[in-house]
């Protein structure tokens, strides 16, 4: 297969066109903006998003199908001497933002009607996937740290966004004090590691480390916990999760579904290319610390605390954040088998196609919660109680979100658990997969409690479903038919996702 | 080289410190965020010293970029911090506490 | 063979599959059909009983044909590298006999029936007579059937049948609830029966009850394989068996064959699972007939008969049922002197009187064992008949203390009961007492032969005689004579023709059919009038090559079993006389203190003079109600408590890990506080964990 | 490509059965339903496979074979194909799919065509586990069938069908789990001499000795804990004493057409997947084991009868009996026999028909008098002749009556196990599972005599009258079936035969472990 990228066909920054195209699509939005600052034309913000968001999907898509920076095409482009990097993980990941921010885009026409400065809504969260775009390749510890402010900062924002609404403004807040405590805490790890190894770079330090010219261990092993804390804030694992609760279920419910799909896909990507790249298992053990053991902790607490809180929450939306903590514990596996897998191309691929499929049925999820919150349903179960007698296709849509997040053939999300599971009992990690197995009988409890309240439940008759938005119920269907497709088409996926893996290894 | 390295990753660590013990005592949402600001600066001593330990320049350029993104935060932070005043009346941070659970 | 010649075999399937057909007519159709579809059963039952007399004929070699015949009817389950089960037909002078008798009484119960059911207007005479064909169908496929998977399956239908018969009026509480004691009680008996079939099977591999050629390959029946394991020659099959279950080939037999038993025991109501037999009287009388005389009882004993070359190998086996036998007689006659309702003494007497044939066959007494049950088929059909003539008389009040004086008004079923009573009393010459007779003249000669078991048990079956003759000229008496004790008994409903037909028939052939046996005076006169012991003794054929013959079993009795006779009293001839001249002398003794004590115009109840024996049979021992206390009061209690167990339990901790899981589900979403310091605090917690535990493990301080 | 068109055309009725109105769903759905019957009888009459799909030497019937996803290393296939043991499964899923959509006209009243479209979309996930032989495509069926179920009981259910339903699907979701476990580990133990994830593949993999270990553990550990792993999560769907209480939990709140696939398919799911994995894969273990597992079945055989012998609610009795008689399906398939195995393949299919039957019954009952307790009701068969009759029938079925298919297929495994030379003291345990049918009569027999029996006694406002044929239907033509097979076992059983066969000398040789 000839590269995309060769000489002949296309420069080598064009690679990038994913995140370029999101960049651009920001500052149309801006341009938009400042030409007429008033605008409450939603439809023209939310559909340049879109396309910018599509477009980029598209083109990501388009690459990974190509082969772009895999390596049966010559592998990784490295861009601005190494600072950046586009592989088939890169790609992977940046197809997951992109498509999670058009699924937000559509819904967000909707929900924001009627509500001023939408132009900084729209380009705040397009500068965000922008920044997770680049954490997708950031191929330093500088460019990660720049890429994951960049993605960050916007977020802070747009979970504030409802700037009168209390519960918003403290969600912000809080996201806010933990997301700059834990990114002192990532900038401190990092600088202790340029201590220890003097590289900023992920490769040179590797390399560093294994000549055995690093400073003292401890530096580097205290170094190294920290970018561990640093990531488990941003893919809301204990012990940096508790911005998570509440700012998904205080930020406007398209951020959340946003936040939690994407973001969380960001913090992941960074963590599987600077712990395989930065820190190889093979290197770093004996030095200065097994990570892989620490991912295991940090899996098995925050799988176990996301899924036992959530069982028991009141309210929808909160209980869905819980289960995005959840859902964080099951991803990390794929860096926690890392050391005992016999495939660990396999067991990283696992953590991707989660995440993808996540992307996806989480959103969609949060998307219905937007939903019901646009016709004012209340927040708790049994607000929901009868729904589906009102709108059976968004309801049956949830259903297939809510039992796919569970892991039962109905979507995409059974694939990708039980390869987590796969992974898991090939690395021979029993206790992730104890953990797995109990955890993921809650999941069902509180899953199904949703689907009860929708399908079983009567209803009470206290709100009248009158309009039906049509963003909303675009991008909630869309998500709902990608989630099954996903759990009938998913060989591709899984057959890109443990090619992009492979490259890291 | 007057000063060892150690010493440095002592200073910064103290810095570090005092702005944590800043973020775990104090309840002012501006003081929470100065203490973020020492907290980068900790890491900002760091990356210089050792910048000229290891005899390049990656560290000193990266700790610029640090500090532009601690003045963006700092911008975003007093945004939030704004309308945090405006809807709670406070700028305590622990009374913002509607959604718990 | 087959195919040749057509012979009255071929229809033999045709004797079951006439009643079954009847069965799907009178199910389907009997509402809309003249009699309630009792014509359809009339005419099947007709039909068997023709062909069931020409197969009779053919094997007494009256009608061309061989004297024995088998055939494979039906594959049941293929098995491959294993055994096959199959359905097939065996005829042999044992079965073509019980398939004359049950296809007789069955016939003329379904006449009876005319008269007791449609002419008293009963409804669901259709069900009645489906299940009553169903019956019969069951019956005879059991009778002919050529192994005992086949006997097994049939013998479970005929509890099915009885459960529906006994049943028959549901809408009651007491019919219901006695079907279900009685498919309960032999259902407990067919537990044993089961793991004897299936243990059979497992051992020999083959259930057949002869040798037959298969395929152009003879198979052999599992007990000439059993005969051959007792010689040494163990089949592998049947080694391996014995392996697993480490026995002699001996004691496995004789475990095998008391396994069976226990369904005998059950069906045949021996003790102690016979409580169901007496409740049964729930159902209509012509079933009572049907079920006693001919069919579901009967169905006991004539296994063990058919499987005589099994249980012949085991003396264990063969003094059990002796004693079984025995006791039985004895135990079920003394209840009998006490009841007052009619169909109970019967009831009492037709235990009783099993009894009796188990004692035989259990004493090596082959021939005798199946000429009671001959004879007793005709007599005891006859008098539930009689008695159920007498219950339409008297617009179906049983009991026998309001009756009285009969014998005038109704002087067919009169005359025919008293047969029927003189030969269960076992009165010369009627049939009763050449069986009864025979019966105990074996266990004793067999008992002298070395074996006082069979001498125990003979002693309570003589005594039992007492006591038949007294309960059975007590009936006699109450109903029949003296004066009538109640408007009912002074002006009894008519019968018609469809009762005292049947009534006559048997009336007649219970004073007569004794005379195909006669014993006594064969070996007095030297005449070879003992045809029922030449039938049995078979050709060749039937001794040699299916092996099911007399001799063969007389053989092996002798031989393996160790049963010899000896003739305590004098010769042969002299104990024999002096045998039977006890027993008749003991009946007769025994009608003469009924006649002493009831015979007058106005008798009165004697019992209480039994002072404290009266409660206890009355009672019938208690053993209801132990049964009873077993089903009730320890496995219901038993039940309720593996239900708390499991709800408690089981189930609670099922429940337990949820509430468990919920609970701290609950606390730990605690910690999220809400005050963001707080966060701030135990994040720092958390990462200074990290940094602790890896900085101890990795060294770093 | 027939059981592609079988999981197909169930699938789109579904579909266009949950598009149709309320009022023709449940006729529509009946005749829908009847293409796959067809499909299915068909595909019986022309089958012309042999062996055991698992094993060397196999031809299975219909079978295709294509890639569908890769999982490192491994291969997914979608590989289907039938042998012996899954045609009869496959005929009685659609059949009494069918019967059970008939019956359900009556009962079910609201939401019509949502239930019957599950129900139709629950038949599809049915076929596809007897029908999968890809590991991953098993269990993607495997599990879909939960969902449907969840919300069969969850909403058609009664008072307590939340409770039920959640039961039911967290219960045997764990399961599945703790079961999965186990067979990955053994997938990873198998290392490269697996490519794909075929069942056969494995099993004959695992049967020549291939299996390395794991993680430090080795072979004949791995195997035992995957086993037990196994076993475990297959013993709760069947369900085994202790892992029963789901069970009645979930037929007592399901709407009695649920109850009728809930016992009559759903559980032999479980005893089907113990014959493939278990009994195949790991015949060894099985074997070394055997008193262990006997313990299990026996236990399950009299607790469970003695447990329907205290219950009052007629539908708890058949729920509980359910699980004495799958106790007779795992002492069968321990004996390593070819009756045993054979007779408990038999037993998976006529229990399917006889205990819908049952449940049949009792649905019918319950229409007319809206109450399953004993103690309510006296004398239903003045009233309701035929359906009493049928019950009566019905319940000596369930009790092993001769020439019903329950007599056969108890019989069967008697005889196999009875002379298992696996089991040590084979013959006693036999003998203790027998009394089961002492008791199994006990309680039924008391249940029909205090409910059909006796002077017709029910407090109603209203006349209870005959019920309706659209009722009875579904049951005469499930108790011929029964009276059918139960004559002619070999219709089903030479087929069983021929693809249990092979399994009687599995795990003979240690299996090279």
């Amino acid at each position: 297969m000839i590269p995309l990228q060769s000489a002949d066909v296309l420069p080598q920054w064009t690679a990038l066109a994913p995140a370029l195209a999101l960049a651009t699509t920001a500052l149309v939005l801006f341009v938009i903006d400042s030409i007429d600052p008033d605008s409450m034309d939603s439809g023209l913000l939310a559909g340049v998003s879109t396309i910018g968001a599509l477009a980029s999907a598209g083109i990501s898509g388009w690459f990974l199908v190509a082969g772009t920076g895999m390596s049966r095409t010559g592998g990784a482009i490295e861009l601005f001497g190494g600072q950046l990097v586009v592989d088939g993980m890169a790609l992977f990941f940046m197809f997951v933002f992109a498509s999670v921010l058009a699924l937000v885009t559509v819904a967000s026409y909707d929900y924001l009607e009627g509500q001023p400065h939408q132009a900084e809504y729209y380009s705040l969260m397009l500068l965000a996937t922008t920044g997770m775009a680049l954490m997708a390749s950031a191929n330093s510890l500088a460019t990660a740290f720049v890429s994951l402010e960049l993605a960050s900062l916007p977020s802070f924002a747009l979970v504030a966004f409802l700037k009168n609404n209390r519960g918003s403004v403290e969600a912000g807040l809080k996201y806010f004090l933990i997301g700059a405590l834990s990114s002192s805490v990532f900038v401190y790890g990092i600088s202790l590691v340029y201590a220890a190894t003097g590289r900023l770079q992920l490769a040179a330090i590797a390399d560093v480390i294994a000549s055995g010219e690093a400073l003292d261990p401890g530096v580097l092993g205290v170094g190294i916990l920290m970018i561990v804390g640093g990531v488990a804030y941003k893919t809301a694992s204990v012990p940096f999760h508790f911005w998570a609760p509440e700012a998904y279920e205080g930020a406007p419910a398209p951020v959340s579904g946003f936040l939690s799909s994407a973001s969380k896909a960001a913090g992941f990507v960074l963590a599987f290319r600077i712990f395989t790249v930065a820190f190889p298992l093979d290197v770093i053990t004996g030095v200065a610390v097994d990570w892989g053991v620490a991912f295991t902790a940090l899996a098995v607490l925050t799988m176990t605390l996301g899924n036992f809180a959530a069982a028991t929450q009141d309210t929808v939306k909160r209980m869905l954040a819980y289960s995005s903590i959840g859902h964080a514990g099951y991803a990390l596996i794929g860096l926690a088998v890392l050391s005992g897998a016999a495939d660990q191309s396999f067991a990283l691929g696992a953590s991707m196609m989660h995440l993808l499929v996540y992307g996806f049925m989480n959103t969609g999820a949060f998307l219905f919660v937007a939903l019901a919150e646009y016709w004012g349903v209340g927040r708790t179960f049994e607000d929901y109680n009868g729904l589906a007698t009102q709108a059976p296709i968004a309801c049956t849509a949830m259903t297939v979100f809510l039992f796919s997040l569970a892991g039962l053939p109905i979507g995409g999300g059974f694939w990708s658990k039980y390869f987590l599971l796969v992974a898991a009992t090939g690395a021979s990690a029993w206790l992730l997969a104890a953990a797995l197995i109990v955890n993921s009988a809650l999941s069902l409890f509180y899953y199904s409690r949703v689907v009860k309240a929708m399908w079983i439940e009567e209803p009470d008759g206290s709100f009248e479903v009158s309009s039906y938005p049509t963003g909303l119920y675009a991008a909630v269907i869309t998500a709902g038919v990608m989630t099954f497709l996903l759990l009938v088409g998913f060989g591709p996926v899984s057959a890109t996702a443990t090619d992009a893996a492979a490259m890291l290894f | 080289m007057a000063v060892p390295a150690e010493y440095y990753l002592v200073l910064s660590a103290g810095l570090f410190c005092v702005g944590l013990f800043g973020i775990l005592t104090r309840r002012n949402a501006l003081i929470f965020l100065m203490s973020v600001e020492l907290m980068l600066n900790a890491a900002n001593i760091n990356l210089v010293a050792f910048s000229f330990q290891w005899g390049n320049l990656t560290g000193q350029v990266f700790s610029l970029f640090t500090m532009a993104l601690a003045a963006a935060e700092v911008a975003v932070g007093i945004g939030i911090i704004l309308v945090l005043y405006r809807n709670f009346e406070d700028l305590d941070v622990t009374k913002a506490t509607t959604m718990r659970w | 063979m087959a195919g040749e010649t057509f012979t009255a075999y071929a229809l033999v399937p045709a004797i079951a599959a006439l009643p079954f057909a009847a069965f799907l007519v009178s199910l389907l159709f009997g509402r809309y059909m003249p009699k309630g579809g009792a014509l359809a059963g009339i005419f099947a039952m007709g039909g068997s009983l023709a062909i069931s007399i020409a197969t009779l004929l053919t094997v007494a070699g009256i009608l061309p044909g061989d004297p024995a015949y088998h055939e494979t009817i039906w594959q049941f389950a293929t098995g491959i590298d294993t055994f096959d089960l199959h359905l097939g037909v065996y005829i042999d002078p044992l079965s073509a006999l019980m398939l004359v008798i049950v296809s007789l009484i069955s016939f003329l119960v379904f006449v009876f029936s005319l008269g007791y059911m449609n002419d008293e207007g009963e409804t669901g005479l259709a069900r009645y007579y489906a299940s009553l064909s169903l019956f019969s169908f069951s019956m005879l496929a059991f009778v002919f059937a050529d192994n005992i998977l086949m006997a097994f399956m049939f013998f479970e239908l005929v509890g099915l049948c009885s459960f529906l018969l006994i049943g028959f009026w549901f809408r009651e509480d007491a019919p219901p609830s006695a079907a279900k004691k009685a498919f309960l009680v032999t259902r407990f008996g067919d537990f044993f029966f089961l793991i004897g079939v299936v243990g059979i099977f497992a051992t020999f591999g083959t259930g057949l009850f002869a040798n037959v050629t298969r395929d152009g390959s003879t198979v052999q029946s599992f007990p000439a394989l059993a005969e051959q394991m007792m010689n040494g020659q163990t089949p592998a099959m049947a080694s391996d068996m014995l392996d697993i279950v480490g026995m002699s080939p001996q004691a496995w037999i004789t475990v095998l064959g008391l396994l069976v038993l226990g369904g005998v025991v059950g069906k045949s109501a021996q003790f102690p699972l016979h409580t169901w037999l007496p409740d049964a009287m729930e159902g209509p009388t012509p079933v009572s007939a049907l079920i006693h005389a001919a069919t579901m009882v009967a169905a006991g004993v004539y296994l063990v008969a058919r499987m005589y070359g099994f249980y012949a190998l085991s003396p264990t086996a063969l003094a059990i049922i002796a004693l079984t036998g025995g006791f039985t007689a004895l135990f079920a006659a003394s209840m009998g002197v006490v009841k007052q309702e009619i169909k109970q003494v019967l009831a009492y007497s037709t235990i009783s009187q099993y009894g009796y044939i188990m004692l035989a066959l259990g004493s090596g007494g082959y021939v005798a064992g199946v000429f009671h049950l001959t004879t007793h088929a005709v007599f005891k059909a006859l008098l539930f008949l009689g008695a159920g003539s007498v219950i339409i008389a008297m617009h179906h009040n049983e009991n026998m203390w309001d009756m009285g004086g009969l014998k005038d008004k109704m002087p067919v079923t009169y005359y025919a009961f008293l047969s029927g009573s003189l030969a269960l009393a076992g009165i010369v010459p009627f049939s009763g007492f050449w069986s009864k007779d025979e019966v105990l003249f074996e266990a004793l000669i067999h008992g002298a032969g070395g074996n006082p078991l069979f001498l125990v048990a003979w002693a309570m079956g003589l005594l039992a005689v007492f006591f038949t003759g007294f309960y059975t000229f007590r009936m006699v008496l109450l109903t029949f004579h003296g004066e009538p004790r109640t408007e009912t008994a002074e002006d009894p409903h008519g019968v018609r023709w469809n009762v005292k037909f049947p009534l006559a028939v048997l009336g007649i052939l219970a004073a007569t059919v004794g005379f195909i046996n006669m014993a006594p005076i064969a070996k007095l006169t030297n005449l070879h009038i003992d045809f029922l012991h030449t039938w049995l003794g078979g050709s060749e054929l039937v001794a040699e090559e299916f092996g099911t013959g007399l001799h063969h079993y007389e053989v092996l009795l002798e031989e393996v079993a160790g049963v010899s006779a000896a003739y305590p009293i004098g010769g042969e001839v002299t104990t024999m006389l002096a045998s039977a001249a006890v027993s008749l002398g003991l009946a007769l003794a025994g009608a003469g203190l009924a006649w002493s004590l009831y015979s007058g115009p106005e008798p009165v109840e004697h019992t209480n003079k039994l002072g404290g024996v009266k409660t206890l049979l009355m009672h019938n021992y208690y053993q209801d109600e132990y049964q009873v206390w077993l089903a009730r009061d320890v496995t219901l209690p038993l039940s309720r408590a593996a239900d708390r167990f499991d709800q408690g339990i089981i189930d609670g901790i099922v429940n337990g890990v949820s509430s468990v899981s919920l609970l701290s589900g609950d606390r730990v979403r605690r910690i999220q506080t809400g005050v963001v310091s707080n966060y701030a605090a135990l994040l720092t917690l958390g990462l200074t964990i990290l940094l602790v535990v890896f900085g101890l493990v990795g060294g770093w301080f | 490509m027939l059981v592609e068109l079988l999981i197909v055309t169930a699938l789109l009725s579904s579909v266009l059965v949950m598009l149709a109105p309320d009022e023709y769903a449940g006729q529509f759905a009946a005749a829908l339903s009847l293409v796959p019957v067809a499909a299915s009888l068909w595909m019986y009459s022309v089958f012309d496979g042999s062996g055991n799909a698992l094993l060397a030497g196999s031809q299975p019937a219909f079978e295709t074979v294509a890639e569908w996803i890769t999982l490192g290393a491994y291969t997914i296939n979608w590989h289907v194909g039938l042998d012996g043991v899954s045609m009869p499964l496959i005929v009685l899923t659609t059949v009494l799919t069918t019967l059970a959509i008939i019956s359900a006209w009556t009962p079910i009243d609201e939401r019509q065509s949502q239930f019957y479209g599950l129900v139709l979309f629950m038949e599809a996930a049915l076929i596809g586990v007897f029908a999968a032989l890809d590991f991953f495509l098993w269990f993607v069926f495997w599990e879909a069938v939960l969902v449907p179920m969840y919300l069969l009981i969850g909403v058609w259910g009664g008072p307590r069908r939340k409770y039920a339903a959640i039961k039911f699907f967290v219960y045997t979701n764990v399961a599945s789990l703790v079961m999965f476990v186990g067979f990955f580990a053994l997938v990873f133990g198998l290392g490269d001499s697996i490519s794909s994830l075929g069942l056969p593949a494995i099993a004959q993999a695992l049967n020549a000795g291939e299996l390395g270990s794991l993680a430090g553990i080795d072979p004949p550990m791995l195997k035992l804990l995957a086993f037990i792993a196994m076993f475990g999560g297959f013993a709760v769907k069947v369900p085994v004493v202790p892992f029963h209480t789901w069970l009645p939990d979930a037929h007592v709140e399901a709407p009695t057409p649920v109850s009728v696939l809930l016992a009559g398919v759903l559980l032999k799911m479980g005893t089907y997947a113990l014959l493939r994995f278990n009994f195949t894969m790991l015949a060894d273990v099985a074997r070394a084991n055997a008193e262990i597992i006997a313990i299990f079945a026996v236990v399950s055989i009299i607790y469970g009868a003695l447990l329907a012998l205290a219950q009052q609610d007629l539908k708890r009795i058949v729920a509980y009996s359910s699980i004495s008689s799958m106790g007779y399906v795992i002492l069968g398939l321990v004996a390593f026999t070819p009756h045993g195995l054979g007779g408990a393949t038999f037993q998976m299919i006529s229990h399917g028909l006889i205990s819908g039957l049952m449940f049949m019954a009792v649905g019918v009952i319950y229409n007319e008098t809206h109450t399953r307790m004993i103690g309510d009701m006296s004398g239903m068969a003045d009233r309701m002749p035929v359906t009493a009759g049928v019950f009566v029938a019905a319940a000596f079925g369930y009790m092993g009556l001769p020439l019903m298919s329950g007599f056969a297929a108890e019989v069967l495994v008697f005889l196999g196990s009875f002379q298992s030379e696996v089991i040590q003291a084979a013959p006693l345990f036999t003998s203790i599972a027998m009394f089961g049918i002492v008791i199994v009569a006990g309680y039924l027999l008391r249940a029909m005599q205090k409910t059909l029996f006796g002077p017709f006694r029910l407090e109603t406002d209203y006349e209870i009258g005959r019920a309706p044929f659209q009722d009875i239907a579904p049951l005469i033509v499930l108790l011929l079936l029964v009276i059918a097979l139960g004559v002619a076992p070999d219709l089903f059983y030479k087929m069983i035969q021929d693809s249990i066969a092979p399994m009687v000398e599995l795990g003979e040789l240690g299996g090279g472990a």
